[in-house]
């Protein structure tokens, strides 16, 4: 682990070989962060991730604006998984309100957050493909993304950012036959993912590149707290969605997939394996939705919260997605904390870099599957 | 709005135009035609079928086809032409340009894509014309502290070795710039020159970047080109020439494809490392290292390095064509011409007006045939190496270099021992079926 | 013709010669040094061993100075730019180098070298591989040898010795 | 007549030089026609990612396989020794294959081993 | 040898690929069909209705001027500012109406919510760029008019794969 | 948040009763009872008080349990936790600032991927530091031994703990600024005093 | 000019000379590898252009031999120069006390 290593310069007075590179922020390979390696030739020595470029203090701002004002800055974070980021925190002002939410409502936010994890994944995968130099994985990825972006756009009326879970519900319910045109959909999208593994998944080069890079073991991984597909990858059983289920996951039949190679390939594999649970679950769930009734809660302008707080906690498409929110009795909460899974992976980077070959860094660096404005927050 | 410079007026531009022409005129009539007067007592006119042609005849011989024909016959076999236009620099910057445009629609075609499109109505067929009309109006910012010498000879020194690179490759029969009997050996002696600038320009430009990507390119091509060389030496032992265009000439028959699968794979994937195309294209890993070598390349210098891989593709596709896939030979796709008009000439509107032209056609008609049977296979060739781009990832460079200096190193020397094989089995050689 | 590059390639030779040993940087030093290569591959063009030629390009250019222009880049940047001699030294290298030239001119011309010319065909390339493989077999096999242990003498030598580091990058 | 051979070799100089001379005007001509701004020194630093540069471009850097380059050179060398043996092969008699079948196991050796120490790490 | 199966499976899978459908669709001569005519909201329900979040349409006849949809917007975006009208109502005796800054505005559609007299949609119009920042300031007389949109293009899914038709 | 949990639900209770009466339905309460303090339904609550008498246990649901102890106790609760009660990560650390009480209290949200029977169990560690009007972050009171040797998962918890609340965790190897930019001058920005400009 | 073995025999001699200058004057390492190079070089051009003029295949061959002993010698030369950096991070020859290893 670079803590091990002392901070700072000390290594380039070991000897004048070592290279300090920034990759990042306006790099092709790093997202809206920095990492500070350092190189001795072809072998990173140090690893120091830098995150903060793109923070603009979502957990003060939340202390300002009421429970419900909160919405549509929440879910900028990650704006390809909005509807997840914002599933915790509608769970904890239910539990803070003491709201329960219509049958139908609970149906349609887990469609639409599968929805919205299936575009996370494939956002993330193109970012994946590029990285790796496989540019038809980028355009493939983004290409059907927009399959379910068109769903939730139908869904919700907006493609990115919905702002479409509120307390107590969701705001609008569906359009007409908007059943048959998302199974239509979500059947072609599940086809088209199939193929991805002839060019990509099964893709000899791919296997031999990410393949034992970067491995975490399971020890590692539960000791480092990463969370989500890193997690399952290292050959930890454990789905929020299973664990500690909300909404109606226990009514739904689905799995949630497991490797426990640990390594870079594995990591990369578990959200594909996911979207296709994501597709199980939306056909299963399209099967047993109650065909019409309430979809929403009718709250006050500014419902306040009792004296409590709050810790609850989703399966978003990166991992665990926790919500503390202290309230203390006025419209807006007292304190809200962001626990993202991103930020939780993040710890695992060092862990993982340091030592790696440098041509090693994108495949390690993105299969943790880390989303850098959700880290910052 | 910020196209035209602030202080724009158009008075200033008519005035500076003027200007211009002025000085031209000037310099031309007091400087140029004395020069010309010069040149023209000094230089030797050609003398073609008897005839001495100065300048005077040729503008004459322009009002006259039946005259002018032997002057275009005789110009397109002087060297000139083929290091300008057919075999060489003209013709070769042609195929780079369609390169391009082919390899933007198909891969946009694979990735379900439209690929450019608006630009030139048909397809976007003008997009390149577009590119460059950019690239060339874009500044070049060259970064201090680089070393500015080599720095701006790098780009032109790239494309002209990939253009030195390209007079090696025979065409069509007698079609071929530089004509040596160490045609192959030539060709490794010029692909030992792309290490050399490229290590030097990202030297040059004092970044950290570029330097990393310009040792990795080092690294790739100087490992690749060992494989490169040895896979080619079956050819060599079978037919015993190094000699490019007799090498096409021995597959009369059949191309060397077909005894030395092993050579022409291995040659392939060597091709793809030399040309830092995907899966090889580590130097220009761009989520490692920005853009690796180039990185600091701006505007023109960058146009320019394209320019040089591209005809660099086309050669290496062409080099292939030539060994493997048997160049320019195959069955007859335009008819030969007829007798009549080779001897007597062609009568262009019998009866109103008859001009006979003796000397058609200007070209024979093996080399038409084998210069269509030499694009074809090539541009086969060329999509081949371009469709790895479509479904490969980027590997790492030590997965490369262990590639490099094992399989394909063995790989190589397998087919040498084919190569023995079949020569000391007497399949071909001295009493085998060649 | 031949002539034009003769001159060409003889001053292209000295004057680079010259400037490999005297430019700043080793850099230019080295560029300089792929001059004189080249030209020396030249010279043997104009007399007619291409096979030479073309490997004295692809060896020499091609590889040589790729490893001298790798190594010098691994230097530190300000020992490319380093010269350290003394000028009583130099002044007598260029004594030697006068005399040399004077007496080893004067040894030729005195000869009876400068009357030979030759009208004769070039000799084919493919001799040399005939020699290599039959009567100078035994010297083919020295130059394996030869290439052998230089190649294992300094990858042997240019090991790092100090593995104090790799117990780092292991973690 | 010493250089008769020299015609086909003059034509890839010919090549070179004629694309030296039609490429760089058109650098000539960009550096002319585009703009030129040097108000922000910023933007002459080298790519560093948004960053100030710390260090030098040009530093003592190594990659771990600095023994294939040493390999290049010695393999070159033999790549094109072959070559010698290849193209006279079908004039030479049979016993010519022995000799090279004993540089090529010499050969074979000194890259086995040369290899086989390139696996470890710490080659300069 | 499962290296090489896989090899050909990628290149095949590439080939195969060359001859599937196009997905991408051309944006400025064709525009996608959106859902209704834009995200409305019924406060007696308090269920809005599906619909594309663009451009807001402001009902003058509803209006009242009642402030809610800035007093929602105020911790959101501060898009939405109240200025004075010419023409006077009788519902709507402030005469002030909303006026939105789509430079500002993050499309949430809480304002519309926020709306209990049926007077504040949004409609499909997405296209509002400006080449100035005052011109994306939409006064409530923009506000009023109904757009004018073109939108006819659906996702299509057969045999040879899915695209725009 | 010390204030017991009786009252706690008197508080919540009012506020719900005014709101359901205003919406006039759904908007129901869970009626749970607030347990007898010493004795809760949750065993590890009581397993803790067991060990730690002076610890207080804040409010213990079948599947959360607060436990509020002082800073010099923090270590040896962590630890226990750990060994005996096996949650082996932490979810996250958040510093909560009560300017009133002159305090900062550091929430860790411990959980468990070990044990399957705790996997919905989410043990929240509770600690005040004090507080100073004037903060010099690393340089005052506002000082807390830090969990990295017991959950090295905290690592960059307690890191953006550190730069936005100003507690120094002494012990972690890594107490730089993390997502704040470099020449950031200001006080701790989470803390209450810290205003967000025209709010 | 050019058909005469004594213009490339010039040419020869002011390389070695230029070879042997930089040989006692440099005590930069890599300059005198340099400096060692061109006198290689010289030599070859003898080689080739006695072979030439008499004509005869051997010349050439010999050349070849001495090319490759050529680049077998830089090689082993970088390799000390890499060691020898390593040890004194210097490439000159007077800083080079004792090369052990």
């Amino acid at each position: 682990m670079s803590a091990k290593l002392p901070p700072g310069l000390q290594l380039e007075k070991v000897d004048d070989r070592i290279m300090t590179l920034n990759v990042g922020p306006q790099h092709p390979g790093s997202g809206h962060m920095r990492i500070i390696i350092k190189v001795d030739g072809d072998y990173i020595v140090h690893t120091d991730p830098d995150p903060g470029y793109v923070h603009r203090g979502e957990e003060k701002m939340a202390e300002y604006r009421n429970y419900i004002t909160n919405i549509p800055h929440l879910e900028r974070p990650v704006i390809h998984d909005s509807c997840n980021i914002l599933y915790p925190y509608c769970l904890g002002i239910e539990e803070l309100l003491g709201l329960e939410v219509p049958e139908r409502a609970k149906y349609l936010r887990v469609i639409a957050a599968e929805l919205n994890r299936c575009v996370y994944i494939q956002y993330w995968l193109a970012i994946y493909g590029i990285f790796l130099g496989h540019s038809t994985m980028f355009m493939w990825p983004t290409g059907d993304r927009e399959l379910l972006i068109d769903l939730l756009e139908k869904m919700t009326g907006a493609r990115v950012t919905h702002a479409y879970f509120v307390p107590g519900g969701i705001r609008n319910d569906v359009p007409p036959n908007f059943e048959d045109v998302c199974l239509r959909q979500v059947n072609y999208f599940e086809k088209r993912i199939k193929e991805y593994a002839d060019v990509f998944y099964d893709n000899p080069i791919l296997i031999s590149r990410t393949r034992d890079t970067g491995v975490l073991s399971r020890e590692d991984a539960i000791k480092l707290g990463t969370t989500g597909s890193v997690l399952r990858a290292s050959g930890v059983d454990f789905d929020i969605r299973k664990k500690e289920p909300y909404d109606v996951y226990d009514e739904l039949d689905f799995q949630s997939p497991t490797l426990k190679e640990g390594d870079s390939y594995a990591r990369s594999k578990i959200p594909w394996l996911d979207m296709f649970e994501s597709c199980r679950i939306i056909r299963d769930a399209l099967k047993k939705m109650p065909k019409s009734g309430s979809v929403r809660v009718k709250l006050k302008p500014k419902p306040k919260g009792g004296d409590t707080e709050i810790y609850r906690r989703v399966e978003s498409g990166r991992g665990a997605l926790g919500m503390y929110i202290v309230s203390k009795g006025k419209p807006q909460p007292y304190r809200l904390k962001i626990s993202v899974p991103s930020f939780r992976n993040l710890i695992a980077m060092p862990h993982l870099l340091t030592g790696e070959k440098l041509g090693n860094m994108p495949a390690v660096y993105w299969s943790l599957n880390y989303w850098p404005v959700e880290a910052d927050r | 709005m910020s196209v035209i410079a602030p202080k724009f007026r158009l008075g200033y531009l008519i005035k500076g135009v003027i200007d211009n022409i002025f000085w031209i005129i000037l310099l031309v009539t007091l400087i140029g035609i004395p020069i010309v007067q010069i040149v023209l007592i000094y230089i030797d006119f050609p003398i073609i079928d008897g005839e001495i042609w100065n300048p005077f005849r040729v503008l004459d011989a322009l009002t006259h086809p039946e005259r002018a024909l032997p002057l275009v016959v005789s110009f397109m076999q002087s060297d000139l032409f083929k290091v300008v236009a057919f075999p060489g620099f003209g013709f070769a910057a042609l195929i780079a340009a369609a390169t391009i445009f082919i390899e933007r629609k198909m891969l946009a075609k694979l990735q379900l894509r439209v690929g450019p499109f608006y630009c030139g109505k048909v397809e976007g067929i003008l997009q390149l014309m577009a590119d460059g009309l950019k690239l060339i109006s874009k500044e070049i910012i060259i970064p201090a502290k680089a070393d500015k010498p080599i720095f701006w000879a790098a780009p032109v020194l790239f494309a002209a070795t990939a253009g030195a690179f390209v007079a090696l490759i025979p065409v069509a029969p007698g079609w071929v710039v530089a004509d040596i009997d160490l045609g192959l050996l030539a060709v490794f002696a010029v692909i030992g020159f792309f290490p050399i600038i490229t290590i030097l320009s990202a030297w040059s430009s004092n970044s950290k970047f570029p330097f990393i990507g310009g040792i990795r390119a080092l690294h790739q091509m100087v490992s690749f080109e060992i494989p490169l060389i040895l896979s080619v030496l079956g050819i060599v032992m079978l037919t015993g020439t190094l000699n490019l265009a007799e090498i096409v000439q021995s597959q009369a028959n059949f191309p060397w494809i077909i005894f030395m699968p092993v050579g022409a794979v291995v040659f392939f994937i060597t091709i793809l490392a030399e040309l830092e195309r995907i899966p090889f294209d580590l130097p220009e890993a761009e989520s490692e290292i920005v853009a690796g070598w180039l990185t600091e390349f701006s505007g023109m210098m960058y146009g320019l390095v394209q320019l040089g891989t591209y005809l660099k593709l086309y050669a290496f596709a062409g080099l292939f064509v030539v060994l493997f896939l048997g160049g320019w030979n195959g069955p007859d796709i335009v008819p030969p011409f007829p007798a009549e008009i080779v001897t007597d000439g062609i009568t262009i509107l019998p009866g109103a007006l008859t001009v006979e032209i003796p000397g058609l056609p200007l070209l024979a008609h093996e080399m038409i045939n084998g210069t269509i049977w030499f694009m074809l296979k090539t541009i086969g060739v060329i999509l081949v190496i371009l469709l790895p781009r479509g479904v490969f990832p980027r590997i790492r460079i030590d997965m490369l270099l262990h590639i490099g200096w094992y399989k394909l190193i063995a790989l190589s020397f397998v087919n040498i021992f084919i190569a023995l094989a079949l020569v000391y089995g007497g399949v071909i050689g001295p009493g085998g079926i060649l | 013709m031949v002539d034009a590059l003769f001159l060409g390639f003889a001053v292209l030779t000295i004057v680079s010669a010259i400037a490999a040993l005297e430019m700043r940087s080793l850099i230019y030093g080295s560029i300089a040094l792929m001059g004189t290569l080249g030209g020396i591959a030249g010279f043997f063009i104009l007399l007619d061993s291409p096979f030479v030629a073309l490997f004295q390009i692809a060896v020499y250019v091609g590889s040589i100075a790729v490893l001298i222009l790798f190594t010098v880049m691994l230097v530190k940047r300000e020992l490319i730019f380093k010269m350290k001699e003394d000028r009583k030294r130099r002044y007598a290298g260029i004594g030697l180098m006068l005399i040399m030239m004077v007496a080893l001119g004067s040894l030729l011309f005195s000869s009876g070298l400068p009357s030979i010319t030759t009208d004769e065909p070039p000799v084919d390339y493919k001799e040399i591989g005939k020699d290599f493989l039959t009567y100078y077999w035994p010297a083919l096999i020295v130059m394996g040898l030869v290439l052998a242990g230089s190649i294992t003498g300094a990858i042997a030598l240019a090991r790092r010795v100090d593995g104090v580091e790799d117990e780092q990058r292991t973690d | 007549m010493v250089g008769e051979t020299v015609a086909g070799y003059s034509n890839v100089l010919f090549m070179f030089g004629f694309a030296v001379v039609a490429l760089a005007p058109a650098l000539i001509i960009s550096r002319m026609i585009a703009p030129r701004t040097k108000s922000n020194p910023v933007k002459f630093l080298p790519m560093e990612c948004g960053q100030v540069p710390s260090g030098e471009g040009r530093t003592h850097f190594m990659m771990q396989y600095y023994a294939y380059i040493l390999m290049f050179v010695i393999f070159d060398v033999m790549a094109i020794f072959l070559y010698a043996w290849g193209s006279t092969l079908l004039d030479l008699p049979k016993t010519a294959t022995l000799p090279i079948i004993g540089f090529l196991g010499i050969m074979f050796a000194a890259m086995a081993y040369a290899l086989y120490q390139t696996k470890r790490k710490n080659i300069w | 040898m499962g290296t090489a199966t896989g090899i050909i499976k990628a290149l095949n899978s590439g080939i195969k690929h060359i001859a599937t459908k196009r997905f991408t669709f051309r944006y400025p001569e064709q525009k996608l069909k959106f859902v209704g005519d834009g995200y409305q909201f019924d406060p007696t329900s308090g269920v809005g209705i599906a619909g594309y979040k663009g451009r807001h349409i402001l009902f003058h006849d509803k209006c009242t001027g009642c402030n809610l949809c800035s007093i929602a917007c105020e911790e959101i975006a501060e898009a939405i500012a109240m200025p004075k009208v010419p023409e006077q109502w009788k519902h709507n005796k402030k005469a002030i109406m909303p006026q939105i800054d789509y430079g500002k505005c993050v499309f949430c559609g809480l304002c519309v919510d926020a709306c209990p007299f049926y007077a504040l949609y949004m409609t499909n119009d997405y296209e509002l760029s400006s080449f100035t920042k005052e011109g994306l300031i939409y006064t409530p007389a923009q506000l009023q008019v109904k757009p004018q949109v073109q939108q006819d293009v659906e996702i299509q899914i057969d045999e040879k794969g899915a695209n725009h038709g | 948040m010390y204030v017991t949990a009786r009252e706690n639900k008197k508080n919540e209770g009012k506020v719900v009763l005014k709101m359901s009466s205003d919406e006039n339905n759904t908007n129901v309460e869970k009626t749970e009872e607030a347990p007898p303090v010493p004795e809760f339904e949750n065993p590890l609550a009581n397993l803790i008080l067991k060990k730690f008498p002076s610890a207080t246990i804040a409010f213990a649901n079948p599947d959360r349990t607060r436990v509020n102890v002082s800073k010099e106790e923090i270590i040896q609760t962590a630890s226990f936790i750990r060994d005996e009660l096996h949650f082996d990560h932490a979810e996250s650390v958040s510093g909560v600032d009560y300017p009133d009480e002159k305090q900062i209290e550091v929430v860790y949200h411990l959980g468990s991927y070990d044990d399957p029977s705790l996997s919905k169990q989410i043990m929240i560690l509770a600690t005040r530091v004090p507080r100073e009007d004037n903060p010099h972050p690393g340089n005052d009171t506002t000082k807390l031994s830090s969990l990295y040797e017991i959950f090295p998962s905290v690592a960059f918890h307690e890191r953006e703990c550190f730069e936005m609340l100003g507690v120094y965790f002494e012990g972690n190897p890594d107490n730089r600024r993390l997502l704040l930019p470099e020449d950031w001058a200001d006080i701790p920005p989470l803390r209450k005093d810290f205003d967000i400009k025209g709010r | 000019m050019s058909n005469e073995l004594i213009d490339f025999l010039i040419v020869s001699i002011a390389l070695l000379a230029i070879g042997i200058y930089g040989v006692s004057v440099k005590r930069n390492f890599i300059r005198m590898l340099f400096a060692i190079e061109i006198i290689i070089n010289a030599a070859n051009l003898n080689l080739v252009a006695f072979a030439r003029f008499i004509p005869n295949s051997e010349g050439q061959t010999l050349a070849l031999f001495s090319i490759a002993v050529a680049a077998a010698e830089v090689a082993v030369g970088l390799a000390l120069i890499i060691v020898a950096y390593r040890m004194y991070k210097n490439i000159d020859v007077a800083d080079f006390r004792s090369l052990k290893g």
